[in-house]
């Protein structure tokens, strides 16, 4: 793992943050990137490693809105921890400026730098923990009155300072899933798998030990315990804070909580579930215009509403004066994607919905054009508030070495991940 | 005689192009780029002009903008960076100090002026005071409200840099 | 419901989208409006809405659908419509030509108008984009408005009338006489400025009419010149930098240079005059260099006296030395035409042109490279080869391949002994590697194939030192066409090498030296040692090998130089089949343990998944079993050697093509008389 | 608005301007100064001849303005090292500073500076440093040995720095630790030799580390660990496995990459199968995990490349999770590409039919290059399982029907590669194949086409013609083209005689006379002389061909161990050979001119 340099780039790739921490690169690299992989015909199809052979050395790069993270080396340096390390990047840059993306990295350049030092030394990563870096990187700080390193950065637990007080001791729990479905032209459910993950927004004070118990399998297997609604979890991944050998012996969860929101664990299933919006969709194509009706059907548990579905169906590149018709939401044509959009504030359980549109289409027009447009999938975008589709609850947490009553709040919802229903 | 003329920035952005020859519009995006690619990164110190492939380049940059002129093999290349510069005193002439920005938001203008500079790839009309005139006096019959001599409003051009 | 945007506010939004892809969705929005109100046949937002595709074309965005709007504003009565709607045009119609036809009737209701200022879009149009048919058609109107009152439209339709000569030539003789009436004229600068473009186009397009041409136009056109240089064109807006109107004066000189057809008398005239422009002109300025760079044109392409070459000669001295690089620039390259006039005058700057091979700018050096190759010739080529060869170490990758070719059309043209050529294409070879041509490399071989024993032997031992003996580096470091090269020399050489350094003792042997002066000489190999025959074929499939490596993940490196030289690694294993096949074939101790050994290297190529390969391996294992001894010996023979010469004559003769098509003045002035290399 | 170019020069205003703000009294101002210095310097303007103003604020109270000094006095140090030794006065001050953050910050500063002479004044504050109280500094002082053997290799064996290196490996504080191994690791080009005895340990502390501590230590153990039985090996598993269920992905794959690692103590896998197949069960959710959507598209790429090797060696042990690697339309086709890959190596006789469905879907995708690939998938499962053969060949027929140019050639590319398998059994489609000569502008597609030609000419009735239509235009053909052409031409001319004898006579003399290339000579000679010898030559040209064998898989045993070994790193992943991306010292341009 040794990473030469790291650049942030702009879109057009030029250098809005560089900082080498080996000296064996030049700094002009950053020309050689721009060539494979930003001054090429499709952008997005560039491979995340890139080498170039005549000057030995290899490029990893990462994008998020409009600028390329890109690390380089000149070594067979560890792909996937270069890649981790770019994403954790992100992330401790999101907790100081909401958002990363051209603007937020030229104001805050100097913290960026400041950053760059702390989480990574002649090319090894090294304090990444955000909540860690607030307490000593700062901006406007004073050498006399400033920060020691907190013992954190060296410590067993290295994600949260002693002493911390909060005059309410509360704990709130949100558990999202998201539903990645896939769904052939011809209505078989292709893949459904569910990703779960839990964020915890902590308020305590001190060094509490935290335990949770859920209704995994696993988890009542342990204590022989048999209940009817268990759910079977495929795989679970915990934030650092959780006791992993602990886990591993006695499916206990048991944890010391960073202090404010983390994402405390992950899960996977992938079990067969119904889709939550069944769409369904027919395109006549005529000489001169096309002709859409589009149904929409919930299946969800009766009381729940699907809140701000969005049904995006693609239409042809050039096509002229839409037409539509339809009872319930909004329909806009979106000429930037060449998609359709049906959006439904509320769409309740059990009901079914349909919408027509028609489009000018102009005689001529290129075919292959034309027909790459139409073999593009349907897209669906939803939120369903108070429901978890896999089933997955919490069924305590608890605060086992000290004594003072915290309430933990739980929430659920369930939203579409990579929901899409191929049209052929 | 001139094959075309492009006008692009340090970025790489084209400005404004003419095209005196029929070429598709894929070779014209391929010259544009593989100019870019030749002429920004030469400094200050080189000459003006520079060979790619079957092209002989003259070009001259003015602050943030490259004026870049693709000529016959044959031709005088001193004097072709000249007309470069006859199209920028015009273009000077005729906003008064020329930006960038003057050129981004009066793009028509600019071809106006070209069209009265150099025609079919050679120099028309080296007197930048006729340039001027000429572009004027169309102006006005576009418009007749424009009395002779009334500034026009050349846009978003206040508080930004003159390219000369 | 939709407000149509301003181009302002169209621009502006644009300008504000903060990436690609924002800037992408905001066009194709854009344009989705724009279609709509196309279709409903808005008038009102129609000149705007043109005015934003534009500026959209320009970004690289399609606007096909915007073309037929424009057909109708230029057709308006409305100058704003007219103007917008032409502009659209020239921007957006571009290789189409059958909708371009469609305006030649709008057109010419512009050129009949009474309103100067439309007549001349509409001849700025036709100048600017038009096809030989819509020339054809409106030639009429142009002819008239030749003679039209205000100069402003005549200098356009003279430009009009250059396009009309050099796309319909058959129309050239029409206006001969309109050209020299309108020189007589007490005209305008730039009427007499445009009709010497106009007189040039004339004469590329029908030589035949020179003399005549020449006849109306060389004393008014000389009035003109000799007026511009002592008075200036009375205008003293046209004045720069102390030089009066350098456009004209240039122009006229081009115009009367043309104009002489290389007449013996007319040149006479010429350089009178020009000597005294040369006196009139100072050249310290760039603007007066423009116009003393058109005076040496005039003495490369015309057969002019000695007084007058001389005066050039130290004109371009002076060039040569002159801070301006662009100055630096034209010198090089005037010089380069004048090593055909003055060769020796030339060869006193050799070593500033060489000083010029370090320039930091690629265009200087360039033209540097292009001078020292011209101005070769037996004496003094051995050491602008080895400069030449030297500069081949350091310059950028793309120069090397043109480079390459010079120095072999050096060394093939000037370099008598063969081994001395073979030395030469030796180092050019580890300078450049996969940057030499193909050509070189065939032309190399070929000439091994008609040399002696001595220098094939030489070749391959020092190929064979530097790119097959010593264990393979990482691919970077290595020399793949070196490689490939190599591999197949010793299939056709390597038994000699063997059986040569078996039968003669070492000292028989005369070192083989280039240029005992020079700082890069490369001793051939000359040890007379060769590896003995199992070392060799193992040497050779350890290479064949290495190139297996390279199948799988050709893809994974993103750099043209890695690819290219991973393309060259693997054909080293269809070559190195071939060799191994050779090598045996060949091999005078024909036994049972050669059969075996082949048979061994071969087997694991049999059953390969490229095709070439597999289909080698096969066939030569055939070949190489014992019943098919006759049919071997045939058709493994050694190769018959190439017609050298002819490759070589046709190679310099290409090299002079190429050259030639350099030089100025192709086709209708021709000198006498041209370098050795041209 | 600043010029944000790269390598624009800076004027000498622009300097000069900018030197009075550094030197001005008000701080604000000399911090703006500094600032714009820091951006101009990080676009890559030279602003080197500031170096003095600049350290000049290095005074300053703000640990924040000496942050920007350092950066800036590491960035020139190396274009200016004269000047670099005016910056170690205040390097060396702030060493023995009382906060360890800004003892630190020196430190890293100093050994940052890549200046050879100015390394002897970084020795006395890093053997001090390594020492130091404050563990954030002796982590600092861990790498700083690594700079300085970087530097100055000599220097640190002089001052024995390598054994207090060895040292800080027992350090107290796990992320020493781990910086320490860094260190070694570096300093060594990879390996650090462990004693068993540190393995428990460091095992054990795994649970305390911060996250990149625990990728270097698992991942120095993947390179340095030996196991001399496959017990040993299953207990280093079992004491590793639940770093499987860590959030980072990153320290997922160094967990799986020791695990892999320790796998190969037990080869072959056929010798203790119930011990891999239960590690493969337990390894199986993370993998999943890592190529679902849940992660990055980066991550999944990194996987799945290295995962392809996995199932080659391992056989189909994912094939009840077909699923996981359907593709998903927003993915990008980087994904796409080697999820297809997976899919075709996770054949089995369950689930072929799930994988055919899915791969019939894909030929539906917009993205013709993705389709290419999809139809080569096809191809391969054809070719690696003989019982599926016929199943294949006949989707590949049905989709030639799409009419699609790259499906087409795709297919015929495939096509080759199942008849040098099969040999007879798929005979009878080369004559429909052949029926796409004028769709087909791929070189590597038309070479197999003229291939099919000269080696079908019985099976194809107008051979004859085709080779003669191949002919007229053979100038324009690329090398491999005009190569297969030449053996074609004479199997044709053999097989049929007549006018393509003569034919391909006068062609194979046109190609020895003119072509460029010494070795199509050769081959165009030979084969002329061949076809001299007339129907003696049929043994040579026709001789049996061994089948090929695709039956393996796409890698060499060699590959698939190296990338193994090497699980997550870049060569792992590029399919390169490890040493290929080692860094060599000397840069290519100094070799060059040293020749």
């Amino acid at each position: 793992m040794v990473a030469s340099a790291v650049f942030i780039l702009d879109s057009r790739g030029k250098a809005l943050i560089s900082r080498n921490f080996r000296g064996d690169v030049p700094m002009n690299c950053v020309g050689e990137f721009r060539r494979v992989a930003i001054d090429v015909a499709d952008a997005h199809s560039v491979k995340p490693l890139n080498r170039i052979e005549e000057k030995g050395y290899t490029f990893v790069h990462i994008r998020q809105e409009d600028v390329y993270l890109l690390a380089v080396t000149r070594r067979n340096a560890n792909a996937a921890t270069l890649i981790a390390f770019l994403y954790k990047l992100v992330e401790v840059m999101t907790v100081y400026f909401k958002r990363v993306n051209e603007e937020a990295v030229k104001d805050n350049f100097v913290i960026v730098y400041e950053l760059l030092d702390e989480m990574m030394d002649f090319g090894y990563p090294q304090v990444s923990e955000p909540r860690v870096l607030k307490e000593y990187i700062t901006q406007e700080s004073h050498i006399k009155d400033y920060a020691r390193p907190p013992p954190a950065v060296t410590n067993a637990v290295s994600w949260r300072s002693e002493g911390i007080k909060h005059a309410r001791n509360e704990i709130f729990l949100d558990v999202i899933e998201k539903l990645n479905i896939l769904i052939s032209g011809s209505g078989n459910v292709l893949r459904s798998e569910v990703h779960g993950s839990m964020r915890v927004k902590s308020y305590l004070s001190g060094m509490p030990t935290c335990k949770l118990g859920l209704n995994d399998k696993l988890q009542f297997d342990s204590t022989g315990m048999r209940a009817s609604h268990a759910v079977e979890l495929e795989d679970i991944k915990f934030h650092q804070c959780v006791r992993l050998n602990e886990f591993e012996q006695t499916k206990n969860i048991l944890f010391i909580p960073p202090d404010g929101e983390f994402e405390l664990m992950s899960y996977r299933l992938n079990t067969q579930v119904r889709p939550i919006i069944w769409v369904d969709a027919v395109i006549e194509q005529r000489v001169s215009r096309v002709d859409y009706l589009v149904k929409a059907r919930t299946q969800i548990p009766p009381g729940t509403v699907a809140r701000d579905v969005k049904i995006i169906v693609p239409v042809l590149p050039d096509v002229s004066s839409p037409e539509f018709r339809n009872k319930s939401g909004r329909v806009k044509y979106n000429a930037a994607n060449d998609t359709l959009e049906w959006h439904i504030r509320k769409f309740k359980a059990d009901t079914e919905l349909d919408m027509r549109g028609w489009f000018c289409l102009p005689s001529v027009g290129e075919d292959a054009q034309r027909d790459a447009s139409t073999r593009r999938p349907i897209q669906v975008q939803f939120e369903v508030p108070y429901y978890a589709i896999s089933g997955t609850q919490v069924r305590y947490l608890k605060i086992t070495n000290i004594d003072y009553p915290a309430l933990p709040w739980v929430r659920y919802v369930t939203q579409a991940g990579d929901y899409t229903i191929r049209l052929v | 005689m001139i094959h075309f003329i492009i006008l692009i920035n340090r970025q790489g952005k084209l400005r404004l192009s003419k095209w005196y020859e029929p070429y598709s519009q894929k070779q014209r995006a391929q010259f544009v780029r593989d100019i870019s690619h030749t002429v920004l990164p030469r400094t200050s110190k080189m000459c003006n002009v520079v060979e790619l492939d079957e092209h002989k380049l003259v070009y001259k940059r003015y602050a943030s903008l490259f004026f870049v002129a693709s000529v016959s093999r044959d031709d005088n290349e001193l004097l072709a960076i000249e007309m470069l510069h006859m199209y920028v005193e015009a273009l000077d002439q005729y906003f008064g100090s020329v930006c960038e920005l003057d050129l981004i938001f009066n793009m028509d203008i600019a071809h106006y002026v070209l069209d009265e500079v150099i025609v079919a790839g050679q120099l028309l009309e080296p007197n930048r005071r006729l340039v001027k005139e000429a572009v004027r006096a169309a102006d006005i019959l576009a418009d007749p409200t424009k009395a002779p001599g009334g500034t026009r409003d050349v846009g978003s051009s206040a508080g930004s840099n003159p390219i000369r | 419901t939709y407000v149509c945007r301003s181009l302002k506010d169209c621009i502006k939004a644009y300008r504000e989208c903060k990436t690609v892809e924002e800037e992408r969705a905001f066009v194709k929005k854009e344009s989705a409006h724009i279609r709509d109100l196309f279709r409903e046949g808005d008038t009102a937002f129609r000149r705007r809405n043109v005015q934003k595709l534009v500026f959209f074309h320009m970004n690289g965005y399609p606007t096909d659908f915007g073309q037929i709007e424009c057909l109708k504003l230029a057709a308006s009565q409305n100058f704003k419509d007219k103007r917008v709607g032409y502009l659209g045009l020239t921007v957006l119609l571009d290789e189409n030509q059958e909708l371009l036809m469609l305006i030649t009737n709008a057109l010419k209701m512009d050129l009949n108008s009474n309103e100067t200022m439309v007549i001349g879009l509409a001849l700025s149009v036709l100048a600017n984009v038009s096809s030989a048919e819509m020339l054809r058609d409106l030639e009429p109107e142009v002819s008239r408005l030749l003679d039209h009152r205000d100069p402003y439209v005549v200098k356009k339709a003279v430009l009009v009338t250059d396009r009309i000569v050099r796309k319909v030539p058959d129309l050239t003789e029409f206006f001969i006489h309109k050209t020299a009436a309108l020189l007589a004229k007490d005209g305008h600068a730039s009427v007499y400025q445009t009709v010497c473009c106009l007189i040039e186009a004339i004469c590329l397009s029908d030589p035949s009419v020179i003399p005549n041409l020449r006849k109306l136009c060389s004393d008014p056109l000389g009035a003109i010149l000799m007026n511009t240089c002592e008075r200036g064109s009375g205008d003293p807006e046209t004045v720069l930098h102390g030089v009066p109107n350098p456009f004209l004066i240039s122009k006229c000189i081009q115009a009367l240079r043309i104009l002489t057809g290389n007449e013996p008398t007319a040149v006479r005239n010429l350089c009178t005059l020009l000597t005294t422009v040369v006196q009139l002109i100072e050249p310290t300025k760039v603007a007066g260099v423009s116009i003393l760079y058109e005076v040496v044109i005039t003495c490369t392409t015309l057969d002019v006296e000695d007084t007058m070459t001389q005066t050039v000669l130290k004109l371009l001295g002076t060039f040569l030395q002159h801070k301006d690089h662009n100055v630096k620039y034209v010198a090089l390259r005037e010089l380069r035409a004048m090593v055909a006039v003055n060769p020796a005058g030339v060869k006193k700057h050799l070593t500033t042109v060489v000083g010029c091979l370090k320039h930091t700018d690629i265009s200087i050096r360039t033209r540097a490279v292009d001078l020292l190759y011209t101005m070769a010739d037996a004496e003094n080529a051995s050491s602008i080869i080895q400069e030449l060869i030297h500069y081949l170490w350091n310059c950028a990758a793309e120069e090397q391949p043109r480079l390459c070719s010079k120095i072999a059309a050096l060394a093939e043209t000037f370099q008598r002994e063969l081994s001395d050529k073979a030395s030469v294409y030796i180092q050019m070879l580890l300078a450049a590697d996969v940057r030499v041509p193909d050509r070189l490399v065939a032309l190399f071989i070929a000439l091994l194939s008609v040399s002696d024993t001595r220098t094939r032997v030489s070749t391959v031992e020092a190929l064979h030192a530097k790119c097959i003996a010593p264990p393979l580096g990482a691919l970077r470091d290595r020399k793949p066409r070196c490689e490939r090269l190599a591999v197949s020399l010793v299939g056709e050489y390597g038994n000699v090498w063997m059986n040569n350094a078996k039968s003669s003792d070492t000292d028989s042997l005369v070192p083989l030296s280039m240029f005992s002066n020079s700082t890069r000489a490369l001793e051939l190999g000359n040890s007379g040692r060769s590896p003995d025959f199992r070392t060799l074929l193992g040497q050779i499939v350890r290479l064949v090998e290495a190139s297996d490596e390279f199948t799988v993940g050709t893809y994974d490196i993103d750099d043209d130089w890695g690819r290219l030289r991973m393309a060259e690694l693997i054909s080293i294993r269809h070559v190195g089949l071939l060799t191994v096949a050779k090598l045996i074939a060949r091999s005078p101790n024909e036994g049972a343990e050669n059969m075996l050994a082949s048979r061994e290297v071969l087997a694991p190529y049999r059953s390969h998944p490229d095709v070439e390969t597999q289909q080698r391996a096969c066939e030569y294992s055939v070949l190489l079993t014992s019943e098919k001894a006759e049919l071997r010996a045939k058709v493994l023979a050694p190769m018959p050697a190439y017609n050298y010469e002819d490759r070589r004559t046709k190679f310099l003769g290409d090299m002079r093509r190429e050259s030639k098509s350099m030089r100025r003045g192709e086709g209708v002035l021709s000198r006498s008389g041209g370098g050795v290399i041209g | 608005d600043e010029p944000l170019d790269e390598d624009a020069e800076v004027s000498k205003e622009e300097l000069a301007q900018l030197r009075a703000q550094l030197n001005a009294t008000s701080k604000p101002e000399r911090k703006q100064a500094l600032k714009r210095a820091v951006v101009w310097m990080s676009v890559g303007r030279n602003v080197s001849s500031l170096f003095p103003d600049v350290l000049k604020c290095v005074q300053s109270e703000h640990l924040e303005i000496k942050k920007l000094v350092y950066l800036f006095v590491i960035h020139y140090a190396e274009v200016q090292p004269d000047l670099a030794i005016l910056a170690i006065n205040a390097l060396t001050r702030d060493a023995v500073a009382p906060n360890p953050i800004l003892r630190a910050l020196a430190l890293r500063t100093m050994s940052s500076l890549r200046v050879e002479n100015l390394m002897d004044y970084i020795c006395d504050p890093l053997g001090r440093a390594l020492r130091d109280e404050s563990p954030y500094v002796r982590k600092t002082a861990a790498l700083c040995v690594a700079k300085l053997h970087d530097i100055v290799p000599a220097l640190v064996e002089e001052q024995g720095l390598l054994d207090e290196l060895k040292r800080l490996l027992d350090d107290p504080s796990p992320t020493v630790v781990a910086n320490a191994i860094s260190a070694l690791s570096d300093v060594s080009g990879g390996r650090v030799d462990f004693s068993l005895a540190q393995l428990p340990r460091l095992i054990a502390m795994l649970d305390q580390c911060a996250e990149w501590s625990q990728i270097t230590i698992l991942e120095s153990l993947s390179e340095s660990l030996h196991f001399s039985t496959p017990e040993d090996a299953a207990s280093v598993i079992e004491s590793v496995t639940s770093r499987l269920n860590h959030i980072n992905p990153g320290v997922v794959n160094a967990t799986l990459h020791l695990i892999i690692v320790s796998l190969s103590a037990m080869d072959p896998p056929s010798r203790h199968p119930e011990l891999v197949q239960g590690v493969l069960r337990k390894l199986s959710p993370s993998l999943i995990s890592l190529v679902s959507s849940g992660g990055s598209a980066e991550m999944r790429f990194v996987v799945l490349r290295c995962l392809r090797c996995m199932i080659q060696k391992y056989g189909p042990f994912l094939q009840d999770n077909i699923k996981a690697f359907v593709c998903s339309y927003n993915e990008p086709l980087y994904v796409k590409v080697e999820k297809v890959h997976v899919l075709v190596d996770l054949v089995s006789d369950t689930s072929i039919s799930q994988i055919f469905t899915e791969l019939r879907e894909n030929c539906n995708e917009p993205d013709m290059l993705f389709v290419r690939h999809v139809v080569e998938a096809v191809g391969t499962i054809g070719l690696r399982h003989a019982r599926h053969a016929d199943r294949c060949v006949n989707m590949l027929i049905d989709l030639l029907r799409l009419d699609e140019p790259v499906v087409i050639e795709s297919v015929i590319m495939v096509f080759s590669k199942l008849l040098r398998v099969y040999k007879m059994r798929f005979e009878m489609h080369v004559a429909s194949l052949l029926r796409f000569v004028d769709k087909v502008n791929t070189d590597a597609v038309r070479m197999i086409l003229v291939w099919l030609v000269g080696e079908y000419c019985e099976h194809v009735e107008n051979a004859a013609q085709l080779l003669a239509e191949f002919l007229a235009d053979w100038s324009s053909e690329v090398r491999s083209v005009q190569l297969e052409l030449i053996s074609c031409g004479v199997k044709v001319a053999l097989y049929s005689g007549g006018a393509s004898l003569g034919a391909v006579r006068s062609f194979l003399e046109a190609v020895a006379s003119s072509v460029e290339d010494a070795d199509m000579r050769d081959v165009a000679i030979l084969h002329a002389r061949l076809l001299e010898s007339g129907q003696r030559a049929h043994a040579v040209l026709r001789c049996e061909k061994p089948v090929v064998s695709f039956a393996t898989g796409d890698f060499s045993a060699a590959r698939v161990e190296s990338v193994l070994r090497h699980w997550g790193s870049l060569s792992a992943c590029l399919y390169l050979n490890p040493s290929l991306l080692e860094f060599e010292a000397q840069p290519r341009e100094s070799r060059e001119a040293s020749t």
